[in-house]
């Protein structure tokens, strides 16, 4: 009964040992100058930026930004930025040699204002801190779940075998010492069991209880039925969103526009990935074998960086991991925009994920919870001014959420 | 599926960007969406366009979750190669275009998802319900699919080669170009050219329902072939003489005027005075309806100008003349003949009224009819003397829709090229060498004159689904050259035109030259009174199918006609009373539905047999009316073998009509006719109206403690708080409301509703979520009863019997959103529930299919899928086929059998209308607030928005005196309205 | 031990000793069954499977395989609902109301009564279920936790009450008629060899629940009878009643009247003993229980259908005349409609069937005869349906808007379903007929010395 | 020590009723009665206490009732936890007793539901009746027209058979006790 012990205490544990790791790292990270201005900055660079460059080492279109402020001066960065054609004709050495490095693009211009200069210019220096240990936590956690259920029953199994033999044996020493002729394992069950049957009412007892047992089971399943949580297929390109939004933090927005626009969040056309796949051509966990797939479905030739002449296209057929029923409506812009929901809170952690999988079960009862508990997000929207007013005055106190809008009427998503 | 590989090219090009044009060349367009439902099941969904985007079929997926149980079900999601920029998956897009077919005009605002137009919508002009329908036409998948050469498959490379080859060839025959009228400057351009480049080439246009009578009297009287344009809102009389002109007459924009000429609220409306045969959709909306035989329309004609001018008429018309003369200079006075001389007479009361200038504009003419029957007739008779060597047609189906359509056939044999660019192997095209297939509207450039000085432009909202090309296409690459776009944009931008903004806006006007024109000159010759006593025709257009060009349109065929409430057909209307002389008679089978006594119908020579018989109430005595457009033979699956084909009868009088054995089946879906005494239309008249604003709409009070009070006073609980947040209303005007039915397919485009066939039509399961009941006043009422004492069973029985020429009235019912539903309350599993902005909500999901809500809706609204109406063979129509499930709009779910469906007030449209409010952070705007039937109401009788809104149009509505709810004792407290009928009568 | 008067007509026949008792009903049992009883049951299983195939079809191709259309969404489907519910509630109304009022004559009777009412009810139970348009989510009308939120139920709707009604009713009845049989089955148990018939012996010894007749049980099996007639009573009239609310509840001219839970009620029975009577007239031939099911009885029967008939007929009037009286257009034609409309015939049918024709009871002869009866009692089930029907049919095809007026015909599989169930019904009740104690002899044994006919013989002397 | 076990065995309910309250009057224990059908005032005879099924009928009643009322007070009313009040029809689901008229037939059916069932439940199981128990009757018979009384008699059983022969038993046999 040792493990079960320590399967019961291993969530505990982990959080201590992140909790010690984590205070250990904020202890050493930077000390922040303006955290308003980094976060507004990290916005600005998620806006604009991460779709030529990471904070960090890695090469996007353009280099890694992680220390650039140590590498270049404020003014070299404001200039570079604000026009680096300019810059560069202006005949500044750094600039030209980056100019040549980076296969003679010059980056966009961006005008900003000073304080949102300055404000980038925070982020730049101050950039955020990733706590390694965080993932690591988590999987341990994930797989603690596994350990819990399997094995216990097996342990119990186990515990119940050894019992039953140990008490058959002890049996078998008290007859042989009675004199009485022993009986195998087997022979007691046996009899123990024509022992049972014989009384009906031990029957009928297990009968119903049998039954009783089935009925569960069977509504449970049964109610499980089109509920694919975790589901996790292989695509066709190993796609990792941990790479990619996570470590170089790519705006989910920048490959899933329509998100904020449409229904759909929309899957990323081939010509997105290869605004930035142009230019990179060798991935970080796979290397070139997956990268060459978009190329292959497009018709690109890395080496000479040029489409291929009238090229038979193969689309990419992902496969498709969320699948609401048809008879739902679902509106992605309706709960970004409007409500100002997290991708992460129905998506789950998928900065994280190397391989999606689905987060949320994405039953009807799923979805209606979170319309019972959501409060709506009425503050500064025009739209509510005159609604938000009433409905204070309706529910005095009490926090408006979307049920009391109407947001679990069947007709707000079933027509 | 290669036709549809440029799928979107002609989207992007639009905006005619260079990086589109570049990605054009690269071919950057393999795997469009289109094939996800052309194409294999696998594809069925991609984010861009997804499953529940196309087929949502929300029975399969209860289904399958059972069946499917454990292992997840893998679904592909394939994204564009490179995406349109103007395309955002589950965002529609809205293009300004025209419709124009060569019969219908509008200027229209076509929606497009995924780059598949789905909906038509009214751009500021009138429409009707073929132009709304004829977004289902594109999908036709009847239509040819690549140029044919002598009914064999072909391309277009050989096609134009040969034609080319052979029009060269030809040296002193003729090359006959027979069209429908041309309202485009650029195919008349074209076509110029065309003549420039062959030898003796004529250009002849002919109307499948002729018009030289007006066209050719306005040549005598003002020196110019052409038809005015009415302003019927100017006019404080109007006198039609079997002029249709709120349906099919002339062109189909007069609806608006004439009810902005009716409205009550201004203290006056337009006198409205029809003399006709058959009862027309007009007549229905006319205040004194005068039964007259077709021969008598001359004579009575000429005796209202004498009557105009003093001297002794017809007493018929006392009431008319009295009218007229005192409304000089504000009147219009029109007939449907096609007869020179009576036009003459017409012209003639026009001009003694002062009307030319005023309400009848010669000098602004429509140009929506051109044709030339004796042109045409000259053609014939040279194509039998084999004169024509070449014979090119658009737009026209002569072999059909032509009276000497026989004749004709035969001489086509002597004419050694025959091409048409008919879109549809028809009747014509398929006895010529080459068709040259023409692209749908939607697919096309091109632009429009329907009016002198007035223009729109047409724009594809999709590339050719088939391997078609637009006419203009082909005109420019048999002269040599090629890309109309280029040519139709340099064309205008010449003349001064500013490109985007009017391809944006869709119309603009333009200073023509103004046209010469003769002062108005007399010809008119009296006409005696020659009415004979012999059974004569008129032919006439129904609503649904017009001339029958769009005949394979099922949504068409399935519209009922406003007046006999039946569908999927053609019959002859005559009257109750020459019915029983003749010994025909109409009556309802076991299960409700209608059968009628059959007729074979001779005059001179040309003949039909076994005819069914409609009694209709309206028609005048012996006299009997046809429709035409129906029994086409080479439609299309849903077109073909309906009805018969009545033009050869076109311009024939007086018939002979002889019954004979056995008997036809209709499919009405209004087996009864009156209101039966019923305060169901609430009604008055217009001096009364003035007097007091709420007379007509009498509401039934009741006593209680607190005095007398109306139902909707009345109420034993607390209600439900609809003040807060929106609260729609629809309320519809029944003045207004010609009863043209053009929602009921605007709704039935936009909500999916399946087309069930004639069959299910004759047993009253028709789906429409909206209707147009239309109830004919009777002779019985209980007034009389009461005098004359007759007994109660027998009041009840005479009053089934509608009027000989009986007062008619529309009324649009769909559900009613009642805020008490009775429907809701008797639902075991609450399918039906109601939302906190009063819309009666419909989950068909939860639905399991105990009807009890459809027996219990007082207005039986509820509409029972009794059958898989998709996806089944049984239901061959546009859901059931690959092109035609393209026109499905992803926002409604297709229904699967066993559920109850009904209006939901286009639930959709207001969800998107919220989000994209919130989205921007703005109110709504009330304008914004639309349903399909208000949006596509030409005459604006429906009216939806947000009554908790104080400034909304329909919260003055719903506190004017003319509202009232329909069946209000009920007190289901309904968010459906009705505004009162008001007759400008004495 | 408490005697009867000498002038009641004797209620078993014949000098019956217990033993004679426990023999003849044994005797269906284990004995072979007559030409009859073959002949009866091949053609009930053939109508039966007919009856199948339609269901199947209907829900194969869809519910528009019906002569429904949008106006008229209920016809043959709830009318045979309704019909085979009222059929159901003689039973209950025999063996519980009748016990309540200490009934002697019930105790031959009420086995029989029951299982018709119980066969009956599974047949009501059936259209319900296939009237749906997707039956196969028929679950859902039950209140049970789901994943959809979760979804519940509409307590407002009459529908539900259904649910809830018919499922208590059948279940409720069919355990009250179990306890009564366990005794029955007992004897029959004990009456069976282990060497002759060992399977059989097996199956009563299963169905016997082990009973052994202790005084103590018997108290108890008394008292418990006693409660659930008392339960039972109030139950078979709240059913009907809420069936009725189907109609009452609503809107529709016709069916929005405050009378129908009573008139309802009443047909309910009315009808429900006019099928025991065809049952039983058939049943003491073809398993041959003359001695036990007499003239009397049926008298008894018809002297109550006399009373109902009336009754309903009675509600008849008053529904015109409330119609006129009401002032209410809508009303006032609805019944017009009915009377005069395109459905007169039906009316007609209903009219005859069930006013005029039960008045012939008042006729000693005819009220004492069986073949009389028997014909009687088929014309008043015909009857009864057409009430159904008429409610129903009239009062949905002609409603508030002309324009939606139809009218109903039914298809061919309309008709076979409702041949399939009477099929249905049949089957079920000639099985039982041949396997069950068709008579509660221990409840007969306890009358036999007060009116057997020997023993009343015997006080004469 | 020898224990006897007599089985007294009378053809009519009125003997047997006689006998039985002749024994009682003489203090004789009588161990149980096997009848075929209720006789009519044997559990007086023999002293039986009134049986209290009504009461646990009525209990049970209670139970049913209450759960009706609850469940739809949680569903339509309540509008906590998991519950789902909606707008159906405009009815008053704002309190219970506004819409209670509408739950009345619910919350009745259940009473019935539950206390006719669980009643049977409990007398079954009072009865110890189950499928597939084996009968306790020590002869057949007694469900076809004999009435069977089971006495224990110590010592002499002499004076007991002569006692019941003369209440009018017909015949009386002995419990074979070898195989104990």
């Amino acid at each position: 009964m040792m493990i079960p012990f320590i399967n019961n205490r291993l969530p505990l544990i982990i959080v201590f040992v992140f909790i010690f790791f984590s205070t250990a790292f904020s202890q050493d990270a930077p000390v922040v100058v303006d955290s308003a201005a980094v976060l507004k900055g990290e916005q600005i660079f998620k806006a604009n930026c991460t779709s030529c460059h990471v904070m960090g080492d890695k090469k996007l279109i353009g280099p890694g930004l992680l220390g650039v402020t140590d590498r270049r001066t404020k003014e070299w960065l404001k200039k570079w930025i604000n026009s680096s054609s300019d810059f560069i004709a202006s005949g500044d050495a750094d600039a030209i040699a980056i100019y040549e490095e980076y296969n003679k693009v010059a980056m966009p211009s961006y005008y900003f204002e000073d304080a949102d200069y300055e404000a980038v210019y925070a982020y730049l220096k101050n950039p955020p801190v990733k706590v390694e240990v965080l993932d690591t936590g988590d999987l341990l956690a994930a797989e603690d779940e596994g350990i819990k259920t399997s094995t216990q029953l097996m342990f119990i199994g186990l515990f119940l075998l050894l019992l039953v033999y140990l008490l058959t044996s002890l049996k078998n020493k008290l007859k042989a010492s009675l004199k009485q002729e022993t009986e195998t394992i087997s022979e007691t069950l046996f009899n123990q069991f024509n022992l049972f049957i014989s009384n009906n009412r031990n029957v009928v007892f297990v009968v119903v209880a049998s039954f009783i047992v089935v009925v569960k089971f069977s509504f449970d399943t049964l109610s499980g039925v089109g509920v694919y949580t975790k589901y996790q297929p292989e695509q066709p390109i190993a796609f990792s969103h941990k790479v990619h939004a996570g470590e170089n933090g790519v705006d989910c927005n920048y490959c899933h526009t329509s998100a904020r626009k449409s229904k759909h969040s929309g899957i990323p056309s081939a010509n997105v990935c290869m605004n930035c796949h142009t230019y990179i051509n060798e991935g970080t966990i796979t290397g070139t074998t997956e990268i060459s797939k978009i190329y292959e479905a497009v018709g690109f030739d890395p080496d000479s960086k040029t489409y291929i002449e009238g090229y038979e296209q193969q689309p990419i057929k992902w496969v498709r991991i969320h699948n609401l029923p048809d008879l739902s409506y679902f509106n992605h812009s309706q709960h970004v925009v409007a409500g100002k929901v997290e991708c992460q809170t129905c998506h789950g952690p998928i900065e994280e994920m190397d391989v999606v999988y689905q987060h949320a079960e994405l039953t009807m009862g799923w979805c209606i919870d979170c319309h019972r508990t959501t409060e709506v997000a009425m503050e500064g929207n025009e739209y509510y001014t005159e609604l938000h007013a009433q409905l204070k005055e309706k529910y005095k106190g009490q926090k408006i959420t979307v049920d009391k809008i109407g947001g679990i009427e069947c007709g707000k998503c079933h027509y | 599926m290669k036709t549809t590989k440029k799928y979107w090219k002609g989207l992007a090009q639009l905006h005619d960007d260079p990086i589109v044009e570049k990605l054009a060349q690269n071919e950057f367009v393999e795997e469009l969406p289109v094939d996800e439902f052309l194409g294999d099941k696998e594809n069925l969904s991609s984010t861009s366009s997804s499953r529940r985007d196309f087929l949502k079929f929300l029975g399969f997926s209860t289904a399958a979750a059972t069946l499917a149980a454990c292992e997840t079900p893998i679904v592909k999601s394939i994204p564009y190669l490179v995406k349109p920029d103007e395309i955002i998956p589950g965002v529609a897009n809205y293009y300004a275009s025209t419709i124009y077919d060569g019969r219908d005009y509008a200027s229209v605002l076509v929606k497009t998802r995924e780059g598949r137009p789905i909906k038509i919508e009214n751009n500021g002009t009138c429409s009707n319900s073929r132009v709304q329908a004829s977004v289902l036409s594109l999908y036709d998948s009847a239509r040819l699919k690549h140029p044919l050469k002598s009914n064999e498959e072909s391309n277009w490379r050989t096609v134009d080669y040969e034609i080319k080859e052979k029009l060269s060839k030809i040296k002193d025959g003729k090359i006959a170009l027979l069209t429908s009228t041309i309202l485009s400057p650029t195919i008349k351009q074209l076509i110029e050219d065309f003549g420039d480049k062959y030898s003796n080439v004529e250009h002849i246009m002919m109307d499948s329902t002729p018009y030289d009578g007006i066209l050719d009297a306005n040549l005598e009287s003002f020196g110019s072939r052409l038809a005015p344009s009415y302003c019927f809102d100017k006019s404080d009389v109007i006198v039609s003489f079997g002029a249709d002109f709120l349906a099919n007459w002339m062109a189909n924009e007069y609806a608006t005027d004439y009810v902005n000429g009716r409205n009550p609220k201004n203290g006056k409306m337009s006198k409205h005075y029809q003399l006709e045969t058959n009862l027309s959709l007009s007549g229905a909306n006319a205040d004194k309806r005068i039964q007259i035989k077709p021969s008598e329309q001359g004579y009575l004609i000429s005796s209202l100008l004498d009557g105009l001018r003093g001297e002794k008429f017809d007493s018929r018309l006392s009431s008319i003349v009295r009218a007229l003369s005192s409304s000089k200079g504000k009147s219009i006075v029109i007939s449907n003949s096609n007869d020179k001389n009576i036009q003459l007479i017409v012209n003639a009361i026009n001009n003694e009224l002062n009307n030319y200038t005023n309400t009848i504009l010669v000098d602004k003419p429509t140009n929506l009819k051109q044709g030339n029957t004796s042109q045409v007739d000259n053609l014939l008779s040279d194509m039998k003397e084999g004169k024509v060597s070449a014979l090119i047609t658009y737009n026209v189906n002569p072999s059909y829709s032509y009276n000497k359509a026989k004749e004709f056939n035969v001489a086509l044999k002597n004419v050694a090229l025959k091409i048409s660019t008919s879109s549809y192997n028809d009747e014509t095209a398929s006895l010529m060498d080459y068709v040259c297939p023409d692209s749908h509207n939607l697919e096309s450039w091109g632009d429009a004159s329907p009016k002198h000085g007035t223009y729109s432009f047409m724009q594809p909202t999709i590339s050719p689904l088939f391997d078609t090309r637009q006419f203009q296409e082909t005109l420019l690459s048999w002269t040599d050259r090629s890309d109309y776009l280029s040519f139709l944009k340099n064309f205008w931008i010449a003349k001064g035109i500013d490109w985007n903004t009017t391809l944006h806006d869709g119309y603009f006007n333009l200073e023509d030259k103004k046209l010469r024109l003769k002062s108005f000159i007399d010809r008119s010759k009296s006409i005696k009174n020659s009415s004979s006593t012999e059974l004569e025709l008129e032919l006439y257009e129904t609503i649904a199918l017009g001339d029958g060009y769009q005949a394979n349109n099922p949504w068409l065929q399935e519209l009922p006609d406003p007046l006999t409430r039946a569908c999927w057909d053609n019959y002859l209307t005559i009257s109750a009373h020459t019915a029983k002389e003749f010994g025909l008679e109409n009556w309802n089978v076991s299960n409700g539905a209608l059968n009628g006594s059959l007729v074979d119908i001779e005059a001179d020579g040309i003949s039909l047999k076994n005819v069914p018989v409609l009694i209709s109430p309206g028609q005048a005595k012996s006299t009997v009316g046809m429709a035409i457009g129906y029994g086409r033979t080479k439609a299309g699956k849903a077109g073909d073998g309906i009805g018969f084909n009545a033009y050869p009868f076109t311009g024939k009088k007086s018939i002979s009509i002889k019954k004979v054995e056995g008997e036809y089946e209709f499919a009405s879906i209004q087996l009864h006719h009156t209101m039966m005494g019923r305060d169901i239309v609430k009604e008055t008249t217009l001096s009364d109206y003035i007097k007091d604003p709420s007379s007509g709409n009498h509401r039934e009070t009741y006593a209680t403690y607190k005095g007398k009070l109306t139902a909707d006073k009345v109420t034993l609980y607390e209600a439900h708080d609809l003040e807060i947040g929106h609260f729609w209303n629809l309320s519809i005007d029944l003045t207004s409301c010609i009863g043209c039915g053009e929602c009921v397919i605007s709704c039935q485009a936009e909500n999916n509703i399946p087309v069930v066939g004639k069959e299910e039509m004759r047993k009253s399961r028709d789906m429409h979520w909206m209707r147009i009941d239309r109830y004919f006043s009777s002779d019985m009422t209980e007034e009389l009863s009461a005098k004359e004492k007759i007994s109660m069973i027998d009041m009840f029985s005479e009053m089934e019997e509608p009027s000989e020429n009986p007062e008619v009235v529309f009324q649009p019912i769909m559900c009613m959103h009642c805020n008490h539903a009775p429907c809701e309350t008797v639902c075991p599993v609450a399918a039906t529930t109601h939302s906190n902005e009063g819309l009666n909500q419909m989950t068909y999901n939860r639905c399991v299919g105990t009807r009890y809500c459809a027996n219990n809706c007082p207005y039986k609204v509820r509409r029972f899928n009794w059958f898989q109406y998709s996806d089944n063979d049984k239901f061959d129509f546009n859901m059931n086929d690959d092109y035609g499930k393209m026109v499905l709009n992803p926002d409604v779910v297709v229904r699967s059998r066993g559920v109850i469906e009904k209006c939901s007030m286009c639930i959709q449209k207001i969800q998107e209308l919220k989000l994209n409010a919130k989205k921007s952070g703005q109110p709504i705007k009330d304008k914004d607030a639309q349903t399909v039937c208000a949006s596509s109401c030409s005459t604006n009788a429906i009216v939806f928005g947000d009554s908790n809104n104080k400034d909304s149009e329909v919260w003055r509505l719903r506190n004017d005196e003319r509202a009232y709810d329909l069946l209000d004792h009920l007190n289901v407290r309904p968010s459906v309205f009705y505004q009162t009928k008001i007759r400008n009568k004495a | 031990m408490h005697k009867e008067s000498e002038i009641r007509d004797p209620l078993i026949l014949g000098n019956k000793t217990y033993h004679d008792i426990t023999r003849d009903i044994a005797r269906p049992v284990e004995g072979k069954a007559n030409k009859y009883w073959w002949i009866l049951f091949s053609l009930s299983v053939f109508l039966f499977l007919w009856g199948v195939g339609c269901m199947a079809y209907t829900i194969g191709t869809g519910i528009g395989a019906w002569g429904l259309n949008k106006t008229v969404n209920w016809a043959w489907d709830i009318t045979n609902f309704v019909w085979w519910i009222g059929i159901g509630h003689a039973g209950t109304l025999i063996s519980a109301v009748l016990l309540l009022f200490r009934q002697k004559w019930r105790m031959a009777i009420n086995r029989s009564a029951e299982a018709m009412t119980i066969f009956g009810v599974v047949q009501a139970g059936l259209f319900p279920l296939i009237h749906m348009g997707r039956p196969w989510l028929a679950y859902w009308v039950f209140p049970f936790p789901n994943e959809y939120g979760p979804l519940w139920q509409n307590f407002n709707s009459p529908l539900l009450w259904d649910v809830f009604a018919i499922s208590t009713y059948l279940t409720v009845s069919t355990v009250f008629w179990y306890i009564g049989l366990i005794p029955d089955f007992a004897m029959i148990r004990d009456r069976m060899s282990k060497t002759i018939s060992p399977m059989k012996k097996q199956l009563y010894t299963l169905l016997a629940f082990g009973w052994s007749g202790r005084a103590k049980h018997w108290q108890r099996f008394e008292e418990v009878s006693l409660v659930l007639a008392g339960l039972a009573t109030p139950l078979v009239f709240s059913v009907h009643s809420i069936v009725s609310m189907d109609f009452a509840t609503s809107v529709i001219p016709g069916w929005h009247t405050t009378i129908f839970p009573p008139y309802f009620v009443l047909g309910a029975l009315f009808s429900g003993f006019a099928m025991v009577e065809t049952l039983l007239i058939i049943m003491r031939k073809v398993v041959n229980m003359e001695a036990y099911i007499t003239i009397k009885h049926i008298e008894y029967m018809n002297v109550i259908i006399l009373f109902t008939g009336s009754l309903v007929g009675t509600a008849y009037i008053t529904e015109l005349f409330m119609a006129w009286y009401s002032g209410v257009a809508f009303e006032q034609y609805a019944f017009l409609n009915r009377a005069t409309g395109p459905y007169w015939w039906a009316y007609a049918a209903m009219m005859s069937c069930n006013v005029i024709i039960p008045q012939l009871y008042w006729i000693k002869s005819i009220r004492t005869s069986f073949i009389a009866t028997f014909i009687l009692s088929i014309f008043v089930n015909i009857g009864m349906w057409f009430e159904r029907f008429v409610i129903i049919v009239t009062s949905l095809h002609r409603d508030f808007l002309p324009s939606s007026w139809t009218m109903f015909s039914p298809t061919f599989i309309d008709i076979g379903i409702f041949l399939g169930t009477i099929g249905f019904f049949f089957t079920l009740f000639l099985m039982y007929a041949r396997t069950f104690p068709v008579v509660a002899q221990a409840e007969l044994k306890t009358i036999l010395k007060s009116s057997g006919s020997e023993y009343k013989n015997k006080t004469h002397e | 020590m020898n224990k006897k076990v007599l089985y007294a065995i009378f053809d009519d309910e009125e003997i047997l009723l006689e006998s039985v309250k002749v024994l009682r009057s003489k203090e004789i224990e009588i161990e149980e009665v096997y009848s075929p059908f209720p006789v009519h005032g044997l559990d007086h005879a023999l002293g039986f206490k009134e049986t209290r099924m009504a009461i646990t009928a009525f209990i049970y009643g209670c139970i049913g009732l209450s759960f009706g009322g609850l469940l739809i007070y949680y569903i339509m009313i309540s509008g906590v936890g998991k519950s789902w009040p909606m707008n159906i029809g405009g009815k008053p689901n704002f309190t219970f007793y506004q819409n209670f008229p509408a739950f009345v037939p619910i919350m009745f059916e259940c009473t019935v539901l539950f206390a006719g069932h669980l009643m049977s439940l409990t007398y079954f199981f009072r009865n110890k009746l189950y499928p597939g128990a084996t009968t306790k009757s020590p002869d057949p018979r007694t469900t076809d027209d004999k009435f069977l009384m089971e006495i224990i008699v110590e010592g002499d059983d002499k004076k007991m058979r002569k006692l019941l022969k003369e209440t009018g038993a017909s015949e009386i046999n002995e419990k074979d006790t070898d195989n104990e």
